[in-house]
């Protein structure tokens, strides 16, 4: 295709395509950043032919017919046919080039490959988090270097958008649906330099959102690290996967608490919400709808988080879903010393580990 | 400044005596006499496009206040203005900036732009340019300027209110879920609608059922025709905002569920709702802009408009295919790839007819005798300004290429360019060349062409570098941003307070020439259309009689006339004869 | 100008008549066939019912606004708001087909995700 | 200057109706030529309102396409909700108020003061006829909890206790006994030779008689539909305004009869929530707080949906109608004053064809809403 061979020859021969590419754009970084670039730059010479043209025009124009002592409108016809439709119909051809170079670069923008790597994303005010196919999320957005990554991503708010400059990749993220995009990096950002002058996407491209959403809205951003190999990636997954790197367990237990939906219904200021509070609850005696009643222990937490329904607390209603297969046992460990700590009750540091957990990156998402 | 030749009048070398000259007959000024009430419930047109030019140039200032105050904020990349001239916190400053900018816009859009060129210029010149003495409608004509009152001051209590942080496009569900006045804002928009509606169904009806015997639809100025074509889009475009709007309001009071997904609604629809009217509505605020330099150009220059009925359909064309094209606001916003495609390629059919335009006024300087009075420097300005912002709608229609400016300073720059370049230079231009028949004064022209030239240089300051900023990743519509971008911003910033001292500079002007102005001759550019046929300013009635009707265009008949420092029609019996 | 210049279209009474009782007709047929459990059209039953409707309102535009002996220019009018707004009704039906499968996954992937208790 | 002086008018400055052509006729404005060019003006400018209007409703027309043609199903069910015959007969009503409104243009054009006045006061009625119906349909949907998006509380065979039929009654009462009063007033002011009073007065007092009727007929037309009716204890007419005891088995009754096979498997879940001035936006949350849980369920489109641009529609088009309701009595009015004649009648045909389109409207929305296959 025309696009991609210019590039290539560009690329080769001359630096001073690269000056002006630099002028104007961050370095391209994925596979469609080239095409992009290209049409970009085919308008650009279109837009200076024609704008050197009209202006040209106008300024000799004004520089031989300005009215001046002596000066007389000379007589010309006021209108040619032929004249107007060959400047109606040449600029349509052009734009009819220009629309068929963004389509092609479109379809192959909206259209993944099959083997590539699902990544969920869902925005909020004002934050993004990265869900991988092992379930780990982050808030950084990892991927390998030359590997497709689609993005399924989703709202749970307002409507937001994702935008990775350098690799001219853009899509809004609109509540009530799944909105889907994708991108092969072929290059790693650069390394911070320490230098003063700030580069544009120092230690990890830059990921914004560009559909404004509110107070924030300017600070709702990622960083998208591009891991050299499929190795890094892996471990990068394998470190983000365990809990245990998320610090102590208290600290832990609390992210879990805002971002696994505990917060929605169990509040840790001692006020009433569907759920009873976790606020000071731990070591006391809770009374369930059965009559009986059952010390609030480690025990006992673990059930209801995993059987929520075996043991319901009195006065509350049985709506709590299973956490079976979505927590792991170290987070519900995690979970455990962030009540305890809100109990006053003296926290553990994590137990011993009997093995590391190995995680194929490909595997299928687990929820 | 430049030395400038009139055709000097010369009535023996014409063998002719002076009797042949068309003498206007002063009469009593719409302007004079009549306390307030005359004013506010006035039938006049041009009476109530004066109120119209009063209140949107009020408007423009303190949406342009609120520019300049997002300009300076955006100076250093953090939120610290804002915050040291309010003393609030980050966050706080932060939803001040938001709403400053929502402030900025829709101003600027909804009491600036839209009524601009049609209600204000167009109601007080297209009747005289039809040889009318008013509107079809004159009541309907109060009305709209009485609803435009009512819709400014909900927008003005949302402003005191505080709080209004939506953007001007009101995008569901952020405006469904904010705080803040959104509901009186909306209403607000609703009313101006209806304004507006009024304004473009009394247009079609003037130029369809009272234009005078001999102007025929192709004998009528181009002003005529491009206020027409806005019309058009007005009546059609109009009620669906108006709709769009009651609905959202609904949706946000009672919980509807048509766009907030949170009862099943759906938000892409809302934009498809929104973009069809404000994608025609763009050229609402462009059509009557071309309009202007459509007339300005062949009178500096004393040459007939080249390819006039090109210029003519182009309007329409304009008009017409603006309804086909809303869906390339939404090429990013989940719309359906089918979609973005088709509204992509009929995009590109858009920019012809304005291709058509901008070639046809450069092509009317040839062999003229090119006068450079202020209203001409504007419309030379207007040519480089639209031609920029025209040229770069291009790159936003490929549709790859969009996917990357879209939301970024690129398209920021490109409607400042087309809104801004376009309209608002456009806008300036009319007023200066008709602001000695409205007001029956002359401005000092070497200041009004300085301030011609500071808002010329100021406005490519202002936004050339946010083209830059766009195509290296910068968002619209933040508070704050990466280090990396400052000095683009920089760059704007001192751009836009010199293109604002520019604007002031041409306010002074004008407001000068009402106190210390020297009288205004009836036709001091040498105009051939109907409104320099009646007195400067003219009577209420318009016309004593009914003008003579010629081409719009044909510039042989006036010369200049020294003692009155304006131009006289001269009707030589044998030239006119032959013209029948 | 005199009076003969001020011909106006004066409907026949019978005419005016005749049309209202048409679509009095027109209007049970409609009945009939949105209710009637004998007839079953399927999906053709929707552009059925949108036809009857629409030569009842070609009916009322022609005859009861006298578009039929009007200026061509008022029916333009008419019928090139009835064509905007067919385009802006097209485009958005064709758009919302499109992404609906989106919008259905994400309900259902949503459900699922909270399904553990069945709600 | 030989052409100049063929179409140039007499100096206006003088008199502001000093026309060429020696026509001055009381209702021509000053800045038309003559009465032909008035009329022209005024009726290309009713007609561009009225392709004003069809865009105004070409909004609710996309909204309802888009949510039917995406959830049939749904807009299915709903229908079952409304009332068939109601509908059609609300159609009919409107069909012969614009049969009216035709015929009294044509009395316009034949200077026929009293057709004028005849065939509008029976479109006036037709009108509130149609509104008093609308006003029955309504209270009936609103007992049943039927409301719109956020609000929608309907569930089969409950009863969420709202009472809003109780009001009808007395509404009935009233608009009877002050529409005849006022229609009675105006007949002796018209006896007593003040025809402008008279007819405006008469006109209001039928406007406001014609709601009664409505409701009478609405109510009439309920009860004879509803299975309450045909076998199942038969206090449901005699119930309307009795003690709030019976409205539960009423109601029961009502729920039940409408046949809503998807009522189980709707998912019912709290909206109230949703209802959104109330709530105040989150404006501070961390960025730490990435969420992985949606805050809240996700809803699919719900009849709820349905009754939303049902009442919306239905609305719009009512207020229309009211509209016109206060441009048909300043038609009366006028005509009563003896203005109009068969040179100058444009209000009335301006009038009438905004009447046409508020039918035209309607002759899409029965089908759309109450015929849904």
């Amino acid at each position: 295709m025309i696009p991609h061979l210019t590039l290539l020859a560009a690329e080769e021969t001359t630096s001073l395509i690269d000056w002006w590419n630099s002028l104007w754009f961050r370095p391209q970084s994925s596979t469609v950043a080239g095409q992009v670039d290209w049409v970009f730059n085919f308008v650009m010479a279109v837009c200076i032919f024609f704008f050197v043209l009209i202006v040209g025009m106008l300024l000799v124009f004004l520089a031989k017919y300005v009215s001046r002592p002596g000066h007389k409108p000379e007589s010309s016809p006021s209108h040619n046919d032929k004249l107007e439709i060959t400047w109606s119909v040449i600029p349509l051809i052009i734009t009819f080039f220009i629309f068929y170079y963004g389509f092609v670069g479109y379809l192959d923008m909206r259209t993944p490959p099959d083997d590539a790597l699902e990544v969920k994303v869902v925005g909020k005010k004002w934050a993004w988090s990265f869900q991988y196919p092992n379930g780990a999320i982050d808030s950084e957005l990892h991927a390998p270097l030359g590997q497709p990554v689609r993005l399924v991503m989703s709202s749970d708010d307002v409507i937001h958008s994702l935008f990775i400059p350098a690799f001219r990749v853009k899509q809004d993220v609109v509540p009530g649906r799944y909105s889907k995009t994708w991108f092969t990096a072929t290059k790693t950002a650069p390394e911070d330099n320490g230098d003063s002058f700030p580069d544009p996407d120092e230690g990890g491209f830059d990921l914004f959102c560009t559909e404004y959403c509110g107070t924030s809205h300017s600070q709702m951003k990622a960083k998208v690290i591009i891991e050299k190999s499929d190795g890094d990636f892996l471990n990068y997954l394998n470190k983000i996967n365990d809990p245990r790197n998320g610090g102590a367990p208290v600290e832990v237990g609390e992210k879990l608490y805002n971002r696994r939906g505990c917060v929605q219904c169990h509040s840790i200021d001692g006020s009433a919400k569907a759920g009873p509070t976790w606020k000071g609850s731990y070591g006391t005696e809770a009374e369930l709808v059965t009559g009986e009643k059952v010390k609030v222990d480690e025990n006992y937490i673990r059930e209801s988080i995993l059987n929520p329904m075996a043991k319901v607390h009195k006065g509350f209603n049985p709506v709590m879903p299973t956490y079976q297969g979505q927590l792991k046992d170290d987070e519900i460990f995690a979970i455990i010393q962030y009540i305890r700590s809100l109990s006053g009750t003296a926290v553990e540091d994590w137990p011993a580990r009997p093995e590391a957990p190995v995680v194929d990156p490909n595997a299928p998402p687990k929820n | 400044m430049v030395t400038q030749a009139k055709e000097h009048l010369d009535f023996h070398s014409l063998g002719l005596t002076e009797d042949r000259r068309v003498i206007i007959p002063e009469g009593k000024s719409y302007l004079s006499g009549g306390g307030l009430w005359s004013w506010v419930f006035t039938l006049d047109h041009k009476r109530i496009g004066v109120m119209y030019l009063a209140s949107i140039l009020t408007f423009f200032l303190v949406g342009g206040i609120f520019a300049l105050l997002v300009r300076a904020e955006l100076y250093t990349p953090d939120i610290d203005l804002i915050s040291k001239l309010f003393g609030l916190d980050a966050e706080k400053a932060k939803d001040k900036y938001n709403e400053f900018f929502t402030l900025h816009g829709a101003i600027m859009v909804f009491l600036f732009i839209i009524p601009s060129i049609p209600a204000a210029l167009g109601n007080i010149i297209l009747p005289m340019q039809l040889g009318a003495k008013d509107v079809a409608f004159p009541r309907m004509n109060l009305a709209s300027y009485h609803l435009y009152v009512w819709g400014a001051l909900f927008f003005i209590g949302a402003l005191l209110m505080t709080g209004l942080d939506t953007g001007w496009t009101f995008y569901a569900p952020y405006s469904t879920t904010t705080v803040g006045p959104v509901a009186m804002a909306t209403l607000g928009a609703f009313i101006l609608g209806f304004s507006s509606i009024f304004t473009g169904l009394n247009f079609v009806v003037t130029v369809n059922t009272m234009r005078p015997k001999g102007m025929t639809w192709f004998r009528m100025p181009l002003f005529l025709w491009g206020v027409y074509a806005t019309a058009i889009i007005q009546i059609l475009a109009t009620p669906v905002l108006a709709i769009t709007l009651l609905l959202l309001t609904f949706e946000r009071v009672f919980g509807l569920g048509i766009f907030d997904p949170k009862l099943g609604g759906d938000p892409v629809l809302y934009q498809h709702f929104f973009w069809f009217y404000s994608h025609p509505a763009v050229y609402i605020m462009i059509l009557p802009g071309m309009a202007i330099i459509s007339d300005v150009i062949p009178t500096f220059s004393r040459k007939p408009i080249f390819g006039y009925t090109f210029i003519a359909y182009s309007s329409i064309a304009i008009a017409l295919l603006g309804f086909l094209v809303w869906g390339h606001h939404m090429f990013t916003s989940g719309q359906s790839p089918l979609a973005s495609v088709v509204f992509s390629a009929i995009t590109f059919s858009v920019s012809i007819p304005s291709a058509i335009k901008v070639f046809n006024w450069t092509a009317t300087m040839y062999k003229g005798s090119i006068h450079l009075n202020t209203p001409m420097c504007y419309a030379l300005s207007f040519i480089f300004l639209f031609t920029i912002g025209g040229l770069t709608g291009l790159f936003l229609g490929a549709l790859n290429v969009d996917v990357h400016l879209h939301d970024t300073y690129f398209v920021v720059a490109h409607f400042h360019y087309v809104m801004m370049g376009g309209t608002l230079i456009a806008f300036l231009a009319g007023l200066h060349y008709w602001w000695p028949k409205i007001f029956g004064k002359m401005y000092n022209e070497t200041w009004a062409r300085v301030a011609c030239v500071i808002i010329f240089i100021g406005f490519n300051w202002t936004f050339l570098p946010q083209f830059v900023l766009g195509t290296h990743g910068m968002p619209r519509r933040y508070a704050t941003y990466e280090p990396q971008f400052q000095a683009g911003h920089r760059l704007s910033t001192q751009g836009a307070f010199f293109l604002g001292s520019g604007l002031f500079l041409a306010g002074g002007v004008l407001l000068h020439s009402l106190l210390k102005g020297k009288k205004a001759p009836p036709n001091p550019w040498g105009a051939a259309t109907l409104e320099w046929k009646c007195c400067s300013p003219p009577t209420t009635q318009n016309f004593e009689t009914t003008p003579w009707v010629g081409f719009p265009y044909d510039y042989s008949d006036f010369v200049y006339d020294p003692n009155e420092e304006g131009y006289v029609e001269v009707l030589p019996d044998l030239a006119r004869s032959a013209k029948h | 100008m005199s009076h003969a210049d001020h011909k106006h279209h004066v409907a026949s009474l019978p005419l005016l008549w005749a049309t209202f009782f048409a679509l009095v007709a027109l209007t049970v047929l409609t009945v009939v066939m949105g209710t009637s459990d004998q007839i079953q059209l399927g999906w053709l039953d929707v552009w059925v019912v949108l036809f009857i409707a629409t030569v009842k309102a070609s009916l009322v535009a022609l005859i009861f606004m006298h578009l039929a002996a009007d200026k061509l220019f008022n029916g333009v009018v008419l019928v090139s708001a009835l064509v905007f707004m067919g385009i802006f009704l097209g485009m958005c039906l064709m758009d919302s087909s499109n992404y609906l499968a989106e919008q259905q996954a994400y309900v259902e992937g949503q459900q699922a995700l909270l399904g553990p208790t069945g709600s | 200057m030989s052409t100049a002086t063929e179409h140039s008018h007499a100096p206006h400055a003088h008199d502001e109706h000093g026309h060429g052509h020696g026509e001055h006729l009381p209702f021509q404005a000053h800045h038309f030529a003559d009465m032909q060019q008035q009329f022209e003006a005024g009726k290309l400018g009713i007609w561009l309102f009225l392709a004003q209007e069809v865009l105004f409703f070409a909004g609710l027309f996309c909204a309802y396409a888009v949510f039917r043609a995406n959830h049939p199903e749904v807009f299915h069910n709903a229908h079952y909700h409304l009332n068939t015959l109601l509908g059609a007969f609300n159609t009919i009503v409107l069909l012969a108020s614009s049969l009216a409104v035709a015929w009294g243009v044509r009395c316009a054009q034949l200077s026929n003061t009293k057709g004028i006045i005849y065939t509008h006061v029976f479109t006036l009625a037709c009108a509130s006829l149609f509104l008093g119906i609308k006003m029955v349909e309504y209270t009936h949907k609103w007992d049943e909890g039927i409301f719109w998006g956020a609000k929608y509380a309907y569930q089969a065979g409950a009863a969420p206790g709202h009472h809003f039929h109780a009001w009808l009654q007395p509404t009935m009462l009233v608009t009877l006994i002050a529409g005849g009063l006022l229609a009675v007033i105006g007949l002796a002011k018209g006896k007593a030779g003040k025809p402008v009073a008279g007819w405006t007065l008469g006109a209001i007092g039928v406007t406001v008689a014609a709601i009664g009727l409505g409701i009478i007929i609405g109510q009439g037309v309920n009860a004879a539909t509803s299975p309450a009716a045909h076998g199942a204890p038969s206090e449901h007419a005699a119930s309307e305004h009795s003690a709030s005891s019976d409205h539960a088995a009423e109601e029961h009754a009502a729920a039940d009869a409408v046949p809503t096979p998807d009522q189980a498997s709707e998912p019912m879940v709290d909206r109230s929530g949703a209802a959104t001035d109330s709530v105040p936006a989150e404006k501070t949350a961390g960025p730490d707080e990435a969420p992985a849980m949606p805050a809240t369920p996700p809803i699919n489109v719900t009849q709820a949906n349905f009754f939303s641009i049902y009442y919306f529609m239905t609305g719009i088009h009512a207020v229309h109608i009211i509209a016109g309701i206060i441009a048909l009595t300043w038609i009366v009015a006028r005509a009563a004053a003896n203005h109009f004649n068969s040179v100058y009648y444009g209000p009335v045909e301006y009038v009438g064809l905004y009447w046409h389109l508020v039918d035209l409207v309607w002759i899409y929305l029965f089908p759309l809403l109450y015929l849904i296959r």
